[in-house]
């Protein structure tokens, strides 16, 4: 599913695979190829990054650090890592538990599950936000009732997390499931012909083996759910310092004209992603590290 | 502890691989379940070991030393099972595999940690791998891991030991070693072991009892000499070594295949039936001229001398292809040469009725 | 093994995730949420903090406003799904109408609460041209002129574009019929007929000139300053003096048409809401204190028209006289516009249907 | 068939918990909150409904949608092929850092590349004043969204086709090569059906993420009246304009389409066995 989600097969710097014998590619094709993937990734991604920046420095950087002296700011950073310190254990949970039945298990309806499981990926965000407002809103199902009990949902922090977690619902498990599918049920059933109980097989065998997609799955989770805007401007009610996440704050800022402080806190989004990929480069190369250690290797023979 | 399987069936979805099943393993003994692909063998291995669940039928039952232990789980069977790919835990050495099964354990008996490291150093003994405890599974060769999973098997003592193609995954010579390695050991531990093969040399060369199993039924069951010398049917004749087919059909009380009459075997007077003749390389006998005895003309296409018997290629008079296998001795007797014609007899006959085609 | 700690620490706190979170508002200090929509933004900043001061010295009670701002349509969606606005100061009365309407959070008749409509400020609409006005815009009709680029937001989801849209209707309607009491004259019925098939027809070309719509009227000022798109913009009069105090000074000039719209945002506190949180006496005092002198000032120095008279006289020479309707005088209130121009399939939306 | 179970029994355990539990959270986060949406649309007449997501406006959005997705998602499978060659195939300086930047726009908030986006293709913009002599605005036209929609999808079809490719068996292309193909012999008749379905599944993963799109789009969409109005736009535009009913029967249309792709992405899968590969 979501991007870079076959973490287990994925080896891109892989020397072998570097073209030779069949594989030589004569040198004006080969530069061809790099120059235009250079260029469409410049094109595409670095340009965009580079203006970010150079709108948020653009009044100095003394004005730059401003920006995050803005209490709202801060109680949008906040919010930010609330919202995504909920929501990504939720659904790591989810994640696990959906894993462990969908790939170790065959039943009736499975591929219907795992097609419900990506649903909350394709949906709009504008949906994903729109669904609770119809649920919880004060003229949806449950939104009177709630307003009589003093409940808020809705253009509160639990809407923000609902929203949140919606979006962000299928990034664990669709890690999990086809790396849990490919290793298959052996060591689990090696765990319990020794005796081992349900949770010691779950903690001791299943869960080390899958713990680099694990962190995978949970760092996009949190990029998605820190990065969220559209499902979560819906629920919000950008009411400033308090219910507005970092990329709604962006949105607040660039409309009070304070455009270097909008794309400072855009700047720090950005940083978050790109510290995003370094972690997920990182965990990509211990994963392959452990994947290596499973190719045979010519210890001595018996 | 003995074994006992009492009509077993196992079927998933419309596919059915074991038809009722029953099979009596007793105590100390190491019996090989040997069969092709697909034959069912590996299912009931796991159905023995509790990591697969049969058909409920009321006569179904699995008796572990007559105590029915169809009820109970995986875990409290006190099997060791060996994986045909091992499945060593690849996050865990050698030695937290091998001393997994007791250091999980509930409190009260689980042995003390020095307990576990003596168990643990004496397996590694026993599979010669001392010194490789802190290795992981992945710097460790095929026939060690294989070792190691075996070891993993015993730490727990169980009762009775399974293993699902032990040798599978190796090439042919760690395969040779650690097959008397694992007979050594079982004559030494004396514990009741199954073992799956497809390798039908494996089952001859290590089982006390070999059962043959094809499309979930069991073929036959007896001793590597039984099977070879009496195999019960034409499937259990063809699947252990090389055998030379000829089709024909009986007329008259007799066998007739070609030029060959036999006298047909008790049972088997129906004329017009298709009759089928078995005949191994070794046991067929070859002369320059004819002697008297049923014979078939041949004509020699391949000689193959180097090795310990002399193998000959031949093509029968309707163009069959004929193997035939005779010691250095004997074909120093008669010397034959490609392109002669000669004459063929069986010194043992099998004929058999068609109910099972190759 | 830290994994396993760290993951059933996480597996609790995942447990009782979200439903269990308390509700926010629990401070002790009153808090009022004040719901308004685009360009309010720096007056309110600046009368709330005036406020807090004002109503310490009085009460001492510290009082902290809430700010909520966007697109009028959806602050108006969002108190109705129940937003706890103690106040709204939309751009509209529609919108205010709508959460009286469709929420019952406050009686229909709310707007005779207030004086003045319970618009304590007024705006109307102008244009900003780029500095020297290279295309020589000077009123209404230069507008649909060919190869004219023009930008406003779009008057579907934007309270501004509305006020904008219906200026240049009037604006056609005062032409043809010279004086827009004649519009609800029955014996000129026909005449005004003719009057609004030539206004639609000059909005459609005027809309025709339109390169982008913006949801919001933010997203249009920040188009035309920003990015540079367009050669006039209608706009808020506060907003034109904004983007120029702002954005660039001396980079833009402000054209005042003949002829616009008296735009009345409205105010208004929210019955039920205030009953829940307690804090209506505050609440109104809230909003009267943007008819006061000191309100008034600040209302005043963010560009918008004052009403206080005083005040008015003191700003006079800030804003430009001109002649300006109603849209009671010429659309006969707001309900009786939208229902004509906005909703779906209205003149509106026409105007984009392809022929 | 007589003979099927609901679950084929497994000695595993914790069955009941894990699908329980699965099921739950599944319908408390996903299923119930969308079913509102199908009620409350049902709230409808058949014949409004037909009206509402007929009506022109909303035709003329689907059109944007769904022919900006797909120009997006075709040509990130075409320069995306080019990438995932590059990244499996070739060593160049740099090549690290340009594999973990290909998921940049998965990790990048919508609205940042939204307003980066905008400032870069607008017609002051660094990129936009270089395309405006041309006579190409890229911003507030449909080739706005477009771009932002190649944006947000250039990681999906690289990601899925990286493993394809690397899991190319080497002997396969030295056969080939050994029966006398050419180079472009090869990877017309080899390579590209081999990795056809990951090829297919990156862009329908890509076309299904650009149709919900919102965050990035609005900035630099423009959004004119039957131009450059994208449909989750127009369900936030009837939202404000109190039209619930109308705004969800749009989005009706749009879930169904989703799940539509969806399904069609785990055929595509199931049918070519590259994803679900059962191991053993």
């Amino acid at each position: 599913m979501a991007a870079g989600a076959t973490l287990q097969q994925h080896t891109p710097w892989n020397a072998s695979r570097e073209g030779h014998g069949i594989r030589a590619e004569i040198p004006w094709i080969k530069w061809t190829f790099v120059s235009v993937t250079l260029g469409y990734l410049g094109l595409f991604l670095a340009v965009p990054l580079a203006a970010v920046f150079t709108e948020a420095l653009r009044k100095g950087i003394g004005a730059y650090l401003e920006s995050f002296q803005d209490p709202a700011a801060l109680a949008a950073i906040r919010l930010t890592l609330l919202v995504a310190a909920i929501a990504v254990p939720a659904n790591l949970v989810f994640g696990l538990a959906a894993a462990w039945a969908i790939a170790k298990f065959n039943f009736l309806g499975k591929n219907l599950l795992t097609t419900l499981i990506d649903l909350p990926f394709a949906v709009s965000p504008v949906i994903s936000g729109l669904i609770y407002v119809l649920l919880f809103g004060q003229q949806g199902w449950l939104g009177p009732w709630l307003s009589s009990h003093d409940v808020n949902v809705i253009f509160a922090v639990p809407g923000i997390v609902l929203a949140t977690i919606f979006v962000t619902f299928p990034f664990v498990a669709r890690e999990l499931i086809p790396l849990m599918q490919e290793q298959g049920n052996e060591e689990e059933e090696a765990a319990l012909v020794l005796g081992a109980g349900a949770w010691q097989t779950f903690w001791r065998v299943t869960l080390p083996n899958v713990k680099w997609a694990l962190l995978y799955g949970v760092i996009l989770c949190n990029a998605r759910a820190m990065g969220e805007f559209g499902a979560v401007s819906v629920v919000s009610g950008h009411i400033r310092g308090k219910t507005n996440t970092m990329p709604l704050h962006v949105e607040i800022l660039y409309n009070e004209y304070n455009f270097v402080a909008a794309f400072a806190v855009a700047s720090l989004l950005a940083i978050l992603a790109m510290v995003t990929l370094v972690a997920k480069t990182f965990v990509e190369w211990k994963s392959r590290q452990s994947v290596e250690l499973l190719e045979p290797t010519t210890a001595e023979e018996v | 502890m003995s074994i006992e399987l009492r009509s077993i069936t196992k079927t998933f979805g419309s596919f059915t691989a074991l038809r009722d099943v029953s099979l009596k393993i007793p105590d100390g003994e190491l019996v090989a379940l040997l069969g092709p692909s697909g034959s069912g063998k590996t299912t009931l291995l796991r159905i023995i070991a509790g990591l697969e669940s049969f058909d409920l039928r009321p006569q179904s039952e699995i008796l572990f030393q007559d105590r029915n232990v169809a009820g109970q789980c995986v875990g409290d069977r006190q099997v060791g099972f060996v994986f045909q790919h091992y499945a060593l835990f690849r996050h865990l050495t050698v030695m937290e595999n091998i001393a997994f099964g007791l250091r999980v354990r509930r409190s009260k008996d689980r042995p003390s940690r020095s307990a576990i490291r003596d168990k643990v150093r004496e397996l590694l003994r026993l599979i010669q791998l001392e010194g490789l405890e802190n290795r992981y599974p992945a710097q460790l060769s095929g026939g060690q891991r294989q070792r190691v999973a075996l070891a993993r098997a015993l730490a727990i003592e169980p009762k009775v030991l399974l293993l699902d193609e032990p040798f599978g995954a190796l090439d042919a010579k760690v395969r040779q070693g650690l097959r008397r390695w694992l007979r050594r050991l079982h004559d030494e531990i004396h514990v009741t072991s199954v073992f799956v093969t497809h390798d039908q040399e494996e089952a001859l060369e290590l089982a006390d009892q070999v059962v043959v199993m094809n499309q979930g039924r069991i073929e036959q069951v007896g001793t590597p000499e039984d099977l070879f010398h009496r195999p019960a049917n034409a499937f259990v004749m063809d699947f252990l070594g090389s055998v030379n087919l000829f089709h024909g059909r009986i007329e008259a009380g007799k066998a007739v295949f070609g030029s060959m009459v036999l006298d047909s075997p008790d049972g088997l007077e129906i004329d017009g039936e298709s009759a089928k003749l078995f005949v191994r390389p070794h046991e067929l006998e070859l002369h320059t001229k004819p002697n008297g005895a049923p014979s078939l003309r041949a004509r020699v296409v391949r000689i193959q001398s180097a090795g310990p018997l002399v193998k000959i290629e031949l093509a029968s008079e309707s163009g069959q292809e004929v193997q035939l296998e005779m010691s250095h001795e004997r074909f120093r007797e008669e010397p034959v040469a490609v392109g002669n014609d000669v004459f063929v007899s069986p010194r043992d006959l099998r004929v058999f009725v068609a109910d099972y085609s190759i | 093994m830290s994994l396993r700690r760290l993951l059933s620490s996480v597996a609790l706190a995942a447990m009782t995730f979200g439903f269990l979170l308390p509700s926010l508002a629990t401070a002790k200090d009153i808090e009022l949420l004040n719901v308004s929509y685009d360009p309010t933004r720096e007056l309110y900043k600046e009368f709330n903090a005036a406020f807090s001061q004002y109503w310490q010295a009085r009460t001492g009670d510290t009082v902290t406003i809430q700010q909520s701002h966007g697109g009028a349509g959806k602050q108006a969606r969002a108190v109705i799904d129940g937003l706890e606005a103690d106040v709204v100061t939309l751009a509209l009365a529609y919108d205010i109408d709508a959460i009286a309407e469709k929420a019952d959070l406050l009686p229909a008749d709310w707007q005779k609460r207030l004086p003045d409509n319970s618009a304590p400020y007024t705006s109307t609409i102008v244009f900003l041209v780029r500095k020297g006005n290279p295309k020589g815009v000077k009123d209404w009709n230069d507008l649909a002129r060919p190869g004219i680029s023009v930008i406003t937001p779009n008057p579907k989801t934007s309270g501004g574009a509305r006020w904008n849209y219906l200026a240049a209707w009037g604006y056609v309607l005062k032409k043809e019929l010279g004086d827009l009491a004649r519009v609800h004259d029955p014996k000129a019925a026909a005449e005004v007929a003719k009057a609004n098939a030539k206004a639609r027809q000059f909005v459609t070309a005027l809309f025709k000139n339109v390169p982008v719509l913006d949801s919001g009227a933010r997203g249009s000022t920040t188009t035309f300053v920003q990015r540079g798109i367009g050669d006039v913009f209608i706009s808020w009069e506060n907003e034109a003096y904004l983007a120029i105090k702002e954005l660039g000074p001396g980079k833009f000039e402000i054209i005042t048409p003949s002829i616009s719209i008296l735009a009345e945002p409205p105010v208004a506190v929210v019955d039920k809401v205030v009953d829940k949180h307690g804090t209506r006496s505050v609440a109104e005092a809230y909003l009267r204190f943007l008819y006061t002198k000191q309100g008034q000032e600040l209302v005043a120095k963010h560009y918008y028209r004052p009403r206080h008279p005083e005040v008015a006289k003191r700003y006079r020479g800030q804003f430009v006289d001109v002649a300006l309707f109603t849209i009671d005088d010429v659309f006969g209130g707001w309900k009786k516009a939208q229902q004509t121009h906005f909703a779906d399939g209205g003149l509106f939306d026409q105007i984009y249907q392809p022929k | 068939m007589s003979h099927w179970k609901f679950k084929q029994r497994s000695v595993l355990p914790g069955f009941g918990l894990a699908l329980g539990y699965t099921l739950l959270y599944l319908s408390l986060i996903v299923l119930i909150p969308l079913s509102a949406l199908f009620f409350k649309t049902a709230t409808m007449t058949w014949g409004r409904i037909w009206d509402t997501v007929s009506d022109p406006r909303v035709v003329a959005s689907y059109r944007l949608t769904f022919g900006a997705s797909l120009a997006a998602a075709a040509t990130n499978a075409a320069f995306g092929f080019v990438v995932a060659w590059t990244l499996v195939r070739h060593h160049f300086p740099g090549k690290r850092l340009v594999d973990a930047v290909v998921d940049l726009p998965f990790a990048l908030p919508t609205a940042v590349s939204g307003i980066a986006l905008t400032a870069l293709y607008a017609e002051n913009g660094w990129i936009g004043r270089w395309l405006e002599p041309l006579g190409i605005q890229a911003a507030f036209s449909p080739l706005g969204v477009a771009i932002a929609l190649t944006f947000i999808g250039l990681p999906f079809v690289v990601r899925t086709l990286q493993p394809a490719l690397e899991d190319l068996d080497v002997e396969v292309e030295e056969a080939a090569a050994s029966l006398g193909a050419s180079r472009f012999e090869t990877f017309r008749r080899i390579i590209l059906p081999t990795v056809f379905p990951a090829l297919l599944t990156g862009f329908a993963l890509a076309f299904a993420r650009a149709l919900g799109e919102y965050g990035s789009v609005v900035f630099i969409a423009g959004n004119m009246p039957m131009k450059t109005e994208i449909t989750p736009l127009l369900i936030i535009v009837k939202l404000e304009q109190y039209d619930y009913a109308g705004a969800t029967a749009i989005a009706v249309v749009t879930l169904i389409a989703s799940f539509a792709i969806l399904l069609a992405i785990n055929l595509i899968q199931w049918w070519s066995g590259y994803r679900y590969r059962i191991g053993g």
